[in-house]
Formats: structure tokens, sequence, C-alpha cells
């Protein structure tokens, strides 16, 4: 049963108010592109146990995207940031660096 | 014989004489007893029956880790099975029956298990019942069946109400003995918020009853005295009857509070779940005494030394005239003494260990109790009760010294600390091999949201056995729990607490060391689902040599009680079986809940009413007294077809058709989605949601569109309308709102951020009726107001105004064929227009009609209807939708996906009409038979029914289909299977069976 | 191995049950085999067997990080059935419904198949096409099935409330030789009969990497040492990713956690499976007597074998609501499993970017009851390259767009 | 509709003289500011809680949202002084009256009753008057204004309105107190 801290509403919001949408930060691939790359972009995800970064709806709330990184295998959540970004802010990028240094998820480390 | 002892009793009240039934028979107990010592108090020792042999049971505890004394509770919608009795509290009026025998409790045919016992081992049934192949279902399953379960299942309909609680602090104290006290004393002294929760209705665990002192005082009074000092205190919130259930993920914990199990239809509700978040758990949560396993250690009689004491100081009941007391440790003298001091017997002592004990057993030769050390029970006499022990040397093989008369065998194999809501949510133990138990280990805690744990155990959970160390523990753990809370510090004095020293116990795992097969085989681990100790060796002989396995096969610890009593005492055996220590085999997971809780419970207040909201439009009510036949779409109901008296349901559908077509039909759309979109970039947003564009829709207009998953799949349709310069207003299907509500917004907060665009969902601000037939002019007109002629509103053109003096937008759309205005008008005035054009139009025919003559009238038109002709694997190219995909567009949803091969692709199934040969209804679902079989022997198929009614308006069935190459194949007749009959022949036909020119809405 | 049959409990029974040998093996591992299978839950296992059985292919191990049948296998609802809409599906559930029929006799292990039926409860218009069309496409793939109206539904249920006001019960699609299994049984009961092959079943041993050359697999790196093989085929449902990664290659595949409970034990009141998919709950009796319920999964990914709290509660009020009786009765227990869920909620049986590697992932909520077809077809797989009963389940399928889903009838939950 | 209410521990009642306005615009931007406050004449609210100016409530109800409410009667004249003051800006004000569905909690034991049914924390040190939460009740959305320490008002959607009074009306029955 977690709890999330929505960045936009700032409240710790009950599971049960939010709706889970799966892995952050993908990359749309559209028309033009590879096979292979539209292939990664609707099915390819990471399903880490471990460290994973996700998109979460503050649902029953202000109704915002958010992206959570979050511990599959403990539930351990090292912070929430606002989804207008293409990749995880410096401030959370930190604060996981300080639990599990020499982190890497895709690209991002 | 057990029996109510003449003084005493600390929890009953004297002065209230309570009357209960038992198996029919009327019984006295006093208020205050657990239905177990008021049984008891009644010399009902017998309580119920094992579930594999059948054999006589007792009660052998005092608390939730009984595994006998199950009962089925109350009748009718009050009716409860499985009830323990040591946690029901007797009240006047209980009727309680025992479970699992026939015909009775004191002969049950059943027990012949128990004479074959030697046939049904561990996991007989693994081995047995293999042939004849038929004979498992058809025989031998239904006895095995029969012979199981417990209580009754219930019958009637509960007849009481529950309900949740969410509950938030910052420390949750699980578990209201001394241990539990002292830490919430500590937590609430630094003022954060604390809840404390005790699954009894009394304080203080078993610190009253073993008479340690504290601060000075005894512990009954120190408890009193600490209950009143939490009470007083804002920020504590105390509650009894109440049992910290689970220990959940991120500081969630479940409570379950029985407010009412003891005065049933006092109106209160029966059972409240608190759903409880907090920083920090300490579960101070005591220890479970261990049987020991010697010979017929099952026979009813047979108790834990601690519930002996419960009885006798709680309840002034006393199990039985003469007790012998079996132990390996020195608690088990506090059994003997407070039986010693009540008047009864205890012919011997029975202790283990070569070497004794300490003051206690000082303290029991100084009252003349005859102590032999190094001797243990060889077997026990009795069938239905205990009549006597044969004595041996625990060292020995059991060969029997000496035979003594009893009734009551009061045994102590040592303590087990109840770890059970530390393991919850992942906390790990360790061995404690002086002390002879599995104990949480601080290292390895379960984990909280910042990574760090968020679970402590005080006192005798924690392992503090003697009460000093156990009050000490528990203000540390209080104290800490506060300060990873909230950071807040304030230590307090800890309360200081005596009792008499102890000597440890000596680990007796069997009694005695070398019992025989024939000893083994009557010594019981599991009570309830009949293991024995024989039972988990030939487990390990058959090489089940994880925890998880022996468990399995013999079922150990799997029964009510999910092994409180028998878990340990059964990996011990396995070890030993194994030649491994008890650490490295492990021990199995604990799983929620502590004790079982009720499936009400969990429901909460969605029962009956409240299962789940129905969602209804302003006119409702008004279908409801109108004949609706609902239908449940999407949260809302809809009426399927409004019956009329002496219509069968078909009869109404297919009059609302008629009646549509050639007069005038009324629909409540108001459950069609409504989605404003408004900004610069509202154009450009719309081209990328829909499959056509949408951008260049004109002021005023209308324009049908489509919406497809990334994936390309058909996933919504609607129409779609041109506001302003800036706005548009887009239909969603009924129930669809709020999916594409959210849709949008996903895509424009997280792909598109920076386009300027407004989403609102406006559904539920408008009441949405459509007008439809010949006659749908007619009636708006003479309501008067906005011009709705053929020239001032065309078809697919929309306009603002006011029909019969109500403010409306009204759409030229037509989802029949026929001439028809949806008008959109505040809900808060739907039902008034609603009714206006029920009574303007009675003079043109009016009818309202449901949602089956929609989707026959729709049928009929050759329109495709999302969730009939789509299913999520169709894309709009086989719906012969091309016409409604932008080719101009670079990109929208779902285009990249169409270029996919499997999708852009000539073969693929295609929609067409199709028609029987015969005129007759195609079935539902039904699919066209091709030549052949595939690889796997399935007949080969070329296409299936998507829609298929009887037309009332053509008088023949029509269906729609998608089938291979369809619209190439017109004309070609193909087999449709028909459930229990030949195939039925169909022709490939046009999909548009009425009106073909499109005439009628355009009139 | 000693023949399991009455006579031989009771000659055992004479003899204090002193001649039972071990059900099956505990052996050092080899250097080397020819085929090594990484999970020893049911689909691993019951590959291990048919590549004996069917192709002589012994010289086999199963290498397990825990114990054996742990996993998944040992913590489902036990629901066995076929009634599948789409031909691949319908095709090897029934083929593994067809093999459960006879798997207490094939393995002289009686995993206690019973065939006490499965309904599937339509309680909406759409359900009730959704499993007419289920209906229809059984009957020309040989699951035999049948849509039952209600008053057949509350014959075979007398427990059902088929007239909940909320969502009466309109029907239901009716499968009478689908029911259920002792699922230790069917692990055990394989591990028995693989280690009766010579096969080795090396439990708490966990495969750290696979090594391979050239594009090929060449053996695997275990907390037992290294061990080479010809053929490696993957088998451990929500570990899947894990193991992949090892491997060097992704799988569309998320690993989520899901739910079940039971009650305590009455006494029989239940005769079949009932499945309700608008109230998104189902049960059965288990021949202890506990009600068996099945619940959701969560909707995040996790590795946590517990899963939320929510879904339970969700799943009892609905189940409430069709089962009156339930409300009286008491949970005893809940447990969680991690699932591993495709992209279209169909399982993946396929050959992998690795050479001579086979993975075997995929099933989501829906493994139990297909145990014997996936070990079958898998088994064939892996022995000669190809097999009927998964070429439609290859790993090509979601570049390709070729999706196996069956949601499409009524939102059908496995 | 009639103004329906329920008698137990806690009232409840329905409240039907009230429009509603939902207001999608950038918050952030000081053109949207002054625009509020010229019309409006109140600062916005911030995150979590709402203003009053007058008669009138707005509640923050995301970064780029604000609900305004406002007796019915003086509806017509708020909408038409917003839409003149926004006028030229990115907007989309929408008049939602009739959306959704208003009820009152009074008593003393408010906060108890709605945390029967929303998981949110009613503690006072965490939910002061003035504050605005947007949560659930049971199986809907709803928001919450805690207007005083005994009165609690709820807005949900219209088509759920039976449902949502129907499940306070049960959580505040006689009998299921917690705290008595």
């Amino acid at each position: 049963m977690l709890i999330l801290n929505c960045p936009y509403c700032g409240r710790d919001k009950d599971e049960t108010e939010l709706a889970a949408g799966g892995e952050a930060h993908l990359t749309r691939f559209g028309p033009g592109s590879s096979d292979q790359d539209f292939e990664g972009y609707l099915f390819g995800r990471a399903n880490p146990k471990g460290l994973h970064f996700e998109r979460w709806r503050c649902a029953a709330g202000c109704g915002k995207w958010f992206h959570a990184a979050r511990c599959t295998a403990t539930l351990e959540v090292f912070g929430t940031y606002k989804a207008q970004t293409l990749e995880p802010p410096r401030v959370i990028k930190d604060a996981i660096t300080a639990k599990r240094p020499g982190w890497s998820w895709r690209n991002f480390s | 014989m057990s029996t109510r002892l003449a003084n005493h009793g600390r929890l009953i009240n004297r002065s209230k004489a309570i009357k209960f039934t038992f198996n029919g028979k009327v019984m006295t107990g006093f208020e205050g007893d657990s239905l177990a010592a008021s049984l008891l108090a009644n010399d009902q020792m017998l309580m119920g029956r094992s579930f594999k042999y059948h054999r006589p049971r007792g009660v052998v505890a005092s608390g939730g880790e009984e595994p006998n004394a199950l009962m089925n509770l109350g009748a009718e919608g009050h009716f409860e099975p499985n009830a323990r009795a040591t946690t029901t509290e007797t009240f006047g009026g209980l009727t309680a029956t025992s479970q699992n025998h026939f015909p009775s409790l004191e002969f049950d045919v059943g027990a012949i298990n128990s004479k074959l016992a030697r046939f049904l081992p561990a996991g007989f049934y693994y081995k047995m019942f293999i042939h004849p192949r038929s004979f498992w279902k058809h025989v031998y399953e239904p006895i095995i069946r029969k012979s199981a379960g417990l209580g009754k299942a219930p019958k009637a309909r509960d007849s009481d109400k529950y309900e949740h609680y969410y509950h938030f602090c910052e420390v949750m104290i699980v578990g209201g003995g001394i241990a539990g006290l002292q830490a919430a004393k500590s937590a609430a002294a630094t003022g954060v918020r604390v809840l404390l929760v005790e699954q009894t209705a009394h304080w203080g665990g078993r610190a009253p009853v073993d008479g340690a002192t504290i601060d000075g005082i005894s512990a009954e009074d120190w408890v009193h005295e600490t209950v009143v000092a939490l009470s007083a205190c804002e920020n504590v919130v105390i509650r009894h009857r109440t049992q910290g259930a689970g220990v959940y993920d991120h500081g969630y914990a479940l409570a379950y509070e029985r407010i009412a199990d003891h005065t049933p239809g006092d109106g209160r509700p029966r059972h409240r779940l608190w759903r409880v978040r907090c920083k920090q758990i300490i579960t101070a949560t005591g220890a479970i005494e261990r049987p020991l396993s010697f010979a017929g250690n099952d026979i009813p009689g047979v108790m834990l030394a601690s519930a002996v004491r419960d009885y006798v100081v709680n309840y002034a009941v006393s199990p039985g005239d003469r007790t012998v007391v079996v132990t390996n440790n020195d608690d088990a003298y506090r059994t003997a003494l407070r039986l010693k001091k009540a008047g009864l017997d205890v012919p011997v002592i029975l202790d283990a260990r070569a070497e004794g004990g300490g003051v206690l057993m000082a303290e029991a030769i100084a009252v003349g109790i005859r102590v032999e050390l190094g001797r243990g029970i060889a077997k026990v006499i009795g069938s239905k009760r205990v009549t006597g022990v044969q004595i041996c040397a625990q060292a020995g093989e059991g060969a029997v010294l000496e035979e003594i008369g009893c009734d009551v065998v009061a045994m102590s194999g040592g303590w087990s600390p109840v770890v059970h809501l530390w393991s919850h949510c992942g906390g790990k133990l360790f061995w404690d091999v002086d002390q002879a138990m599995f104990r949480p280990d601080p290292d390895k805690p379960p984990l909280g949201i910042d990574g760090a744990g968020f679970v402590r155990v005080a006192g005798l959970a924690n392992g503090h056995l003697r009460s000093a160390s156990c009050m000490v523990d528990a203000a540390i753990q209080g104290t800490a729990a506060a300060y990873n809370a909230t950071g807040k510090v304030k230590k307090i004095k800890t309360a200081e607490a005596e009792d008499a020293e102890e000597v440890p116990l000596s680990p007796v795992w069997l009694m005695p060391q070398g019992a025989s097969y024939k000893l083994r085989s009557k010594a019981w681990l599991d009570f309830q689902n009949d293991v024995k100790v024989s039972d988990v060796q030939l487990a390990a002989q058959e090489g089940f040599e994880s925890v998880e396995h022996a468990k399995r096969y013999t079922t150990l610890g799997m029964a009510t009680d999910q092994g409180k009593l028998s878990n340990i005492n059964g990996l011990a055996v396995l070890s030993k079986a194994l030649n491994a220590d008890i650490p490295d085999v492990g021990t199995t997971t604990f799983r929620p809940p502590y004790t079982p809780i009720s499936m009400a419970s969990l429901a909460g207040e969605a029962r009956g009413e409240l299962f789940q909201p129905i969602r209804k439009t302003a006119m409702h009510e008004w279908h409801d007294d109108h004949g609706a036949d609902w239908e449940p779409v999407g949260g809302w109901r809809r009426p399927y077809a409004y019956l009329q008296s002496g219509e069968t349901t078909d009869q109404a559908v297919w009059r609302e058709v008629i009646n549509t077509r050639e007069k005038l039909g009324l629909l409540d759309a108001s459950t069609l989605g409504k989605i404003v979109v408004k900004g610069p970039d509202a154009g450009k947003f719309l081209d990328m949601m829909y499959t056509n564009m949408m951008s260049n829709l004109k002021l005023g207009r209308c324009r049908y569109g489509l919406m497809c998953s990334e994936n390309g799949f058909l996933s919504d349709d609607g129409v779609v309308a041109r506001i302003d310069d800036q706005t548009w207003l887009c239909h969603t299907t009924s129930g669809g709102a709020d999916r594409i509500h959210a849709h949008m917004e996903e895509w424009l907060q997280t792909e598109w951020w920076d386009w300027q665009v407004w989403v609102v969902n406006i559904t539920e601000e408008l009441a949405q009726v459509a007008v439809v037939g010949p006659n749908s002019r007619k009636v708006l007109e003479k309501l008067g107001g906005m011009q709705v002629s053929a020239d001032a509103l065309p078809f697919m053109a929309w306009a603002d105004g006011e029909i019969g003096g109500i403010t409306c937008r009204a759409y030229r759309i037509s989802f029949s064929g026929e001439l028809s205005y949806e008008i959109a008008v505040p809900a808060s005035r739907g039902l008034e227009f609603w009714e206006m054009l029920v009574e303007a139009g009675a003079e043109f025919g009016v009818m309202p009609y449901g949602t089956e003559c929609l989707h026959i009238m729709r049928a009929e038109k050759g329109f495709i209807m999302i969730g009939d002709e789509t299913d999520g694997t169709v894309i709009p190219q086989d719906l012969g939708l091309g016409w409604a995909i932008s080719k101009k567009k670079e990109d929208f949803l779902g285009k990249r996906a169409q270029q996919r091969p499997f999708m852009d692709n000539p073969n693929r199934w295609q929609l067409v009409g199709l028609e029987t040969l015969d005129g007759s209804v195609l079935e539902d679902g039904s699919y066209a038979i091709a030549k052949g079989q595939n690889a796997n022997g399935q007949t080969n198929t070329e296409g299936r029914v998507t829609s298929t009614y009887h037309s009332p308006t053509l008088g023949k069935g029509i269906a729609m289909g998608l089938v291979h190459n369809g619209p190439d194949r017109m004309g070609e007749v193909l087999s449709f299977t028909k459930i229990g009959a030949p195939p039925v022949k169909a022709k490939i036909v046009s999909p548009v069976f009425y009106d073909p020119e499109g005439e009628k809405p355009n009139a | 191995m000693k023949r399991n049959s009455v006579f031989a409990v009771a000659r055992e029974a004479m003899r204090q049950h002193s001649g039972w040998r071990r059900t099956w093996a505990n052996p050092e591992p080899k250097k080397s085999y020819d085929v090594i299978i990484i999970g020893a839950g049911g689909h691993g296992l019951a590959t291990a067997y048919y590549l004996g059985k069917n192709f002589g292919i012994t010289n086999v191990a199963v290498i397990e990080k825990g114990w054996l049948g742990g996993g998944n296998t040992g913590r489902n609802t036990t629901i066995i059935r076929s009634n599948y809409l789409q031909d691949p599906s319908a095709a090897i559930y029934e083929k593994a419904r067809s093999l459960y029929e006879t798997l207490s006799q094939d393995l002289n292990y009686n995993v206690m198949f019973s065939p006490r039926g499965v309904m599937m409860l339509a309680q909406t218009q759409h359900e009730i096409r959704g499993y007419q069309r289920t209906s229809h496409a059984n009957s020309l793939q040989g699951v035999k099935t049948e849509f039952i109206s209600p008053a057949r539904v509350k014959e075979l249920c007398p427990i059902m409330n088929i007239d909940g006001p909320r969502y009466p019960v309109l029907g239901a699609h009716w499968q009478p030789r689908g029911g259920s299994a002792r699922h230790d049984a069917v692990a055990w009961g394989y591990a028995r009969a693989c280690s009766d092959m010579g096969m080795h079943i090396l439990q708490k041993t966990e495969v750290t990497g696979i090594n391979q050359q050239g594009g090929n697999v060449t053996g695997v790196d275990t907390s037992r040492g290294h061990i080479s093989c010809k053929k490696l085929g993957m088998v451990v449902a929500g570990h899947a990713s894990v193991v992949a990664d090892m491997a060097g290659f992704q799988l569309p595949i998320e690993s989520v956690p899901l739910q079940a409970l039971v009650s305590e034990p009455i006494k029989p009141c239940m005769d079949v499976v009932v499945m309700a998919n608008t109230v998104h709950g189902y049960m059965s009796q288990s021949d202890k007597g506990e009600m068996v319920i099945g619940g959701g999964t969560d909707a995040y990914n996790a590795y946590t074998q517990r899963g939320s709290f929510h879904h339970l509660e969700e799943t009892v009020r609905a189940l409430i609501e069709t089962f009156p009786m339930v409300s009286r009765l008491k949970m005893l227990r809940h447990w969680g499993g991690i699932v591993d869920v495709t992209g279209d909620r169909s399982p993946i049986l396929s050959k992998t970017p690795l050479g001579n590697t086979f993975i075997n992932c995929g099933w989501g909520t829906g493994g139990f009851k297909a145990i014997p077809g996936s070990g079958w077809g898998f088994a064939e797989l892996m022995a000669k390259g190809e097999s009927p009963l998964t070429a439609d389940f290859g790993l090509d399928r979601f570049r390709a767009g070729r999706f196996i889903d069956e949601s499409v009838a009524a939102g059908v939950a496995h | 509709m009639p103004n329906r209410e329920f008698q137990g521990y806690v009232n409840v009642s329905q409240i039907m003289d009230q429009s509603m306005f939902t207001l999608r615009a950038n918050l952030a931007s000081t053109k949207i500011k002054a625009a509020l406050k010229l019309a409006m004449s109140v600062a916005l609210p911030k995150p979590g809680a709402c203003a009053t100016a007058g008669a009138c409530t707005l509640a923050w109800m995301s970064p780029d949202e604000l609900l305004i409410i406002a007796p019915s009667a003086e509806a017509q004249k708020l909408y038409s002084s917003l839409d003149t003051a926004l006028s030229g800006l990115h907007v989309l004000l929408e008049d939602v009256s009739d959306a959704r569905a208003k009820f009152i909690l009074t008593g003393a034991h408010v906060r108890e009753v709605l945390a029967k049914l929303a998981p949110m924390d009613t503690h006072p040190a965490q939910f002061p008057v003035g504050s605005f939460n947007r949560t659930r009740f049971a199986q809907v959305a709803g928001a919450v204004f805690m207007e005083k320490d005994d009165m609690i008002s709820l807005i949900c959607f219209r088509s759920v309105q039976d449902y949502v009074f129907a499940l306070f009306s049960a959580a505040a029955a006689h009998g299921s107190e917690v705290f008595q």
C-alpha cells in the first residue's frame, strides 16, 4: 500500500487515490520510425528488480501526472517529480545516489 | 471434572449470570467469561473434533492460538462458523454448537478415520486413489470433502453492518500488555500521535495473571493506572477488542475491531476495519506457550500450562481436579502454585530438566508439591478425557516408571515470541539458542518508504521473557519509535518490574527423547490438522526437506490457527530428522491476518445499496417509473427497453424500433461523454487524437471521428463539433468520457506539455436527449424556440438556442438513420425538458426507446458500435472506415502501428453485412467455418459475426461481421456455426440494410 | 521408484512407513548437461518431463534458486480450464487440460485433478455476447463448453445469488471438464518422475550468469559453480526479465504482484469453480473446505510477494455480492506471487536472440492451468526447434503486431 | 430533487443553491492572477487551500485549475465579469453547476465521519479549518472543504449524488460512533 507525494498538490496520496501509468521517460516513436524502435516504444519495458522510474497520476486528487523513482524490490521511494521533463532532475538523482551508489537505469545514472 | 471455583476470577462479574446454550443444552456463565471458560465451568471439556481423524478435542489454550475449540455461533443472519471459544465473549442468549462430527460430538462416525490412522499418514492421498481414473472425482474426492471442512456453511444473508476507518498516527502499538502500555507511555511523552490496540477486551496481557510487581504495585494496579493515564492523553488513542491484524508496506496496518460480536443486534456495526497509516509500528504482541510432544498429548484435558493458569485466575474455572504439570522450564511452576493456592490437587510436576528449576521450583516443593526431575510423560491415558499419565525418563525410550491418575495435564515446552506482524512485511528472524526461540532480527527489519526499518518489537515478543527487561525494552522501543517518526525526544522514567528469578529452559522437542515409532505416531504437533511427529519425520524421509515442502506435505500449520502452537515444534522435529540446525531449516512465511478476520469487514460499507455507485442521469427516476429494464453501461445504468404491460422484452424493443422509424422516439443520451477542448493548439491536438482531420472542421459543423490507441486499435468514436475558433466539443461513447478525458490529459501533460490546450469534461453538466424519427422536427417546432428547419439547422450542423424556454445546444446528427436531433440542456433541467417532449410529442406518437432499439437501428444502417464491431483487435481499416483516416496527416495516435506488417495487410477480416438464406437470425459471436484444420487440429475459420439482430423494420435477421477479404466477396454464401445444430448458411451483403441512399436523416 | 498405490500404502502401514524413499533425488551437479532448465516450477519440471518422455532427452538439469514448486506453482488458486477464445490459446490450454485428465496415472502420483466444472458468469449483455462468441469458437476448437441459463447456474451453484439487484446473473460460459488440481502435487509429481528418469533437480542453486560463445549459449554460472549445457530453457515466471537480462536481451514483460486468499474451512457448499469478471472475483472450494479466492494484480511493477491490500477488499466485496454467505466467513490467510505480464497478456514460448536458448514466460495470472500443455509444447520447441502448440507465441509477434488478445471477448481474466 | 437531509450523530444535508465554475488557466501567470483579482477581488488560494471572497469561494484544484463557487443568484454576474476579465487570455471557463452536487456535514464529529470514507488525515493539525482537498469517498472522487471545526462541505459528481448521500448517511448513523 504505497504512499506517494504528489509534486503538484504537495500532498501524500494514498495508493488508492493514484493511478499507475507504467514506465516513465519513454520516447514516443511515430510514423517513419524503425520497426525495432516502434516495438521498443510500445512493448520494450524496463522491468528491473530494483530502481525503477515510473509514471503516476494523482487521480483522486489534482489530476496531474508525475514521476516516481522507486525500488521494485523493497518499495523504497527515492522521490517524485513533475512529469514535464525528459530526465530525472538532479535532486532525484542525488537522492538515489545517496542510497544506491553507482546506480543506472536505461540511459540515466 | 472442570468446574467453577467458589471465589475470585479477575475478569468475571459474579453478580451477572448469563444463560447460553451449547449443542442445545442451556448453560450458565458469568459476564466477563470467554465461551471456553463458560463451557469448562459447565464441565464441558469436549468441545470439538479434529479435522482429519475426527478425534475428540478439548480446549488447549486460552487465546487466539486455540486450535481445537471452534464453534458454530448464532443463527440465521448472525451465524458464524469456526468461532474460537477462547476469543468469544459469552453473552446472554449466545448459542453455540460444536463442529465437524456426525451425528454428535460425543459419537462421531468420522472417528473411524482415527482407527485407520496408520493407513492415512501424511500425504497419503498423493499415493492413493490414482486408479481407476474416474473414481477421484466421483468417489474418493466427495468422501474426502465431506469428511473435511469444519463449521457449517452459512446460509442466510448477513444481517449485520460493517465499516472502515482511516486512522493516521505517528506510532502504532500492537498489544496492550505491560510492554505495549509502557511503549505507548514512552512514545506518547513526546507528544506524537499514538494508537495502541489490544485484541482482547482487557488490558495488561499475562502480567496480572503471572503476578509481577511494577513500580512497587501489583501489575494489575499498574495496568489500571497506566490505562487511565493514557486515556487522558489527547495524543493517544487506545482501543481494546481491536487486533493488529496485518502490517503492510509504507506504514499501512490493519486493525480489526470487534465492536459488537458480544452484543449482537444492538445497532452498532459488528466489525470495523481500521486502515492505519503510521510512521512506526511497535509490535508488543507477547509470546505463545509451546506444547510438548508426547503420546496422547491431544486428549481432552491436556492443556497449555499458561491456559490452565488463565482459566483459574481470570475466570475462577478449574479445568480439572487433579493436574499433572509437565514442563521444561520454570514458568509452568506458576501454574502448579496457582492450582495449589486454589485448593486443587497437583499430584506431580514432571520437569524434563535433569537439574530442575530455580526459586519457583523451590516454592512448589515448599508448598508440598512432588517434583520429579528428568522425567516426562510416556503416554497420556484416556480417550475423550484424560484419566492419567504414564511417567518415564525424558532421556529414555518411554519405559513406564509409574502411572498417575489425573484429569488435566498442564504442559509447557517454553515460549515462542509472536513475531507474525514483524514478518508480514519482510522482517527477518534469528534463532536464540539459549532461549530456544526465533526472535526478530533488529538488523533486518521490514523496510519502509524511506528504506529504513519501520517496525520495532517490544517486550516478550522481542524475546524479553522477564518483566524487568521487558519494560526496559518497551521504553526503549517507544522512545525510539517516536524519535524515528518525528525526530522528537523525551525520556520518561521506565517502570521497574520484578518477578521471580528463572533458570533457563532446556529444549524438549520430543518426550521422551528416544520415543518409539508407536509413541511418535501418537504425539501430536498440529492438533486441528492431525499432524504428528511421525508425519513430519515421514516427510523428511521422503525428501520434503524444505520447511515449506514439509508444511505442505503434512499440512502442519495450515489449520485455522496457522500453526501458532505447532510451527516451532514441527520445525524442530524436521531439523532433527534432517540432522540440521533449526535456523538452517528456516521458518515458513507468516501471512496476514494474525488471526482470521471477517470477510464482511473487508467489504466494509460496500454491500447492498452501497456495493458500487450507480451513476444516474437526470432522467433516471422517470425511466424507472416507466418500465425501464436496466442495463449496466460503464458505471451508468441505461434502459435496455421500456416494458409495457404484457410485453416481452423482444416485443418492447421491436415496438420501439417501429415507432421510432415511423413516428417519434426519445433516447436519453446523457451518458455520452462530452469534452470541451480549447486553445491555440487545440486543432493540432485533436488532429493527433483522432484519425481524421478535426482542425479544418468548420464552425457550426459536426464530424464523426475515430480514436485509436498507439497500438493502432480503434478505441472510441463520436461526433465532434466546432464551437468557435479555438474550441471543439468532443462526444465520446457512453462510459468512455472519463477514459478519453484522462487519455487527452495524459498526452497533454506528458508528451505535448508545451501545447496550449485546455480540456474540461462537461459530461455531467448536461442532459442530452436524442429526438428521433420523422416527427422529430414537428415536436421541437411545437415546443418552440430556435429554428430547427432543414435550412436553419442542416444535417451535421449544430446551434445554440432555446427550446420550450430551456437553454440548449441542438445537434443535427443521427445514429439511427432517421431525421434526428440531439438536444443538450443543463442537467438540472433535463427531466423537465424530457417530460415536455413526452407531453408535446403525444400527438406525434412519441415513445421513449432504450439501448437495444438504438443498437438495432444503427445495425440496420450499418453503423459500427464500439465494443461490438471492435474488440480491441480491430483497426478502422477493417471496418470500411478508411474514409475517416486522414491521408494528409503526417501523424496521429495509432498511425505508426497501423503500418506494421500484420495490420497493413489485405488479408485481414473486414466488415460486411450478412443475411441468412432463410431469414433467421445468426447467433451472436458465430464463426464462419472454413475448409480444413490447423496444425493443432482446430477447424479453420474465415470470419465471425459482430452484431446480429432481428430487424423489425425489414422483418428478417440481419447481421454485421468481419470476413476474410469480405468486401470482395459480395454475394458469396458462408457457413456459420450454430450451437447444438448444423451450420447456418448466410450470404455476404452490404452492411447498410436500411435507406442505403441515406436520404432520411437529410430530410 | 516405488509404485504408489493403495496396496503400497497398506504394506507400508504394517511397517511404520519405513519403506518410503525420497520423492526426488538430491544430487550434486554434474559438469555438463544436454539441457538445462532454469526454474523448477510446474512449467520447468513439465518441460523436463516431456523432454524425457517424448524425446528421450534425459541428461537434463532443472535448476532452482529456492525450493521446487515454491513460486507461482505453489501460490495460485489452481483453476484449470481451456475455454479460451483465440485459437492458439485454446490449443495450448486444451492440450494442458486433456493431459491433466490422465496426469495422476501418467505420473503415478495423485495430483487430484477434479473436473468439477468451471463457469464464467455473464452479468452484462456485453458479457453474454462475449461468452457466446467464445462458445462458438470453442465448438470449432474441440473445447467442450456451453452457454448455460441462470437457472442452470443456480442449480450447479446453489450458494450463488443470481438475482443480485446490481448485476443479476444472465447466464454463464460453462466448461464441465474444467476444474482444479492440487498445485503442490503437480510440481512434486513431475519432479518425482523427472528424478526417476535420471534428471537432476538442483534446488537451492541460484543462476548468477549465462555464458555464451559465438551467439550460442554454453552454460550457466550458479551458486554451486559453472555448469555447461547444449541447450538452455528459461522458465522463471516473475523473474523472467532478470534472467533474460543475464542473457543480454529484453522481454516485453512487466512483473506485478497478484494476490489470493482463503477462508477458514467449512463443510462442502460449492462443487464448481466460479469466475465473475464484471465484479472481478473468482472462487472455488478446496477439498479441505477453504473457499479459495483470487484477487487482482497491482498496476505497478514490484517483486515483493505481497501486493496492495485494497485489491483484496475489492475482490471480497464483489464475492459477497455474488455469494452472500461469504460475508459470514473469515479470511484465514492472504498472500501474493509475482506474475509476468506481456503486452498482449498471452504467454511467450519462443526462441530467443541467444542461440540454443529458449524462453517460456509471460503466463501472467493464468499459468497453472497450462502446465502440462506448456511443458509439452516447450519441450517440443526445445527438442525440434518448432512446435505447433507454441508457433504463435513467439517473441516476434510484438514487432509484427500479431497479438493473441484474450481480453477481447468479455474482458476475461485468467 | 429535494433538499435532502439525514440526521445522525453527524447531520448530512444537500445544498442546492450554489453555482460552480471550472477555470482552466495557468495560475502562475501574472496576467491570470491580475484578471482574477480584478473580477473577484481576492488573491488566488494556495495549493491545498481555498480562498473566500464574500459569498464566493475559490478552491485550488490543481496548478492550472480553479473551482469557483458562488450563490446561484450571483452566478450569472460573476460569470460575465470573469469572462470579461479573462478575455484574450488562454483560459477555459465552464459552468459546471449541474455537474456537481454539494453536501454539508455538521456536528462535533464531522472529521470522524469523513475519516470513515476518505483516505486522508483529518486531524486538525493536518487539515485545519480553511483547507481544501481532493480525494475519494469510498469508490468515487470528491472534494472536501474544512469550513469550520464542526462543518465540512463535500462536492461530488452529480451522477453519484445518491450514492454519496447514502454513504455519508450510513457513516453518520447513530450507533456507529468511533470515539464516544
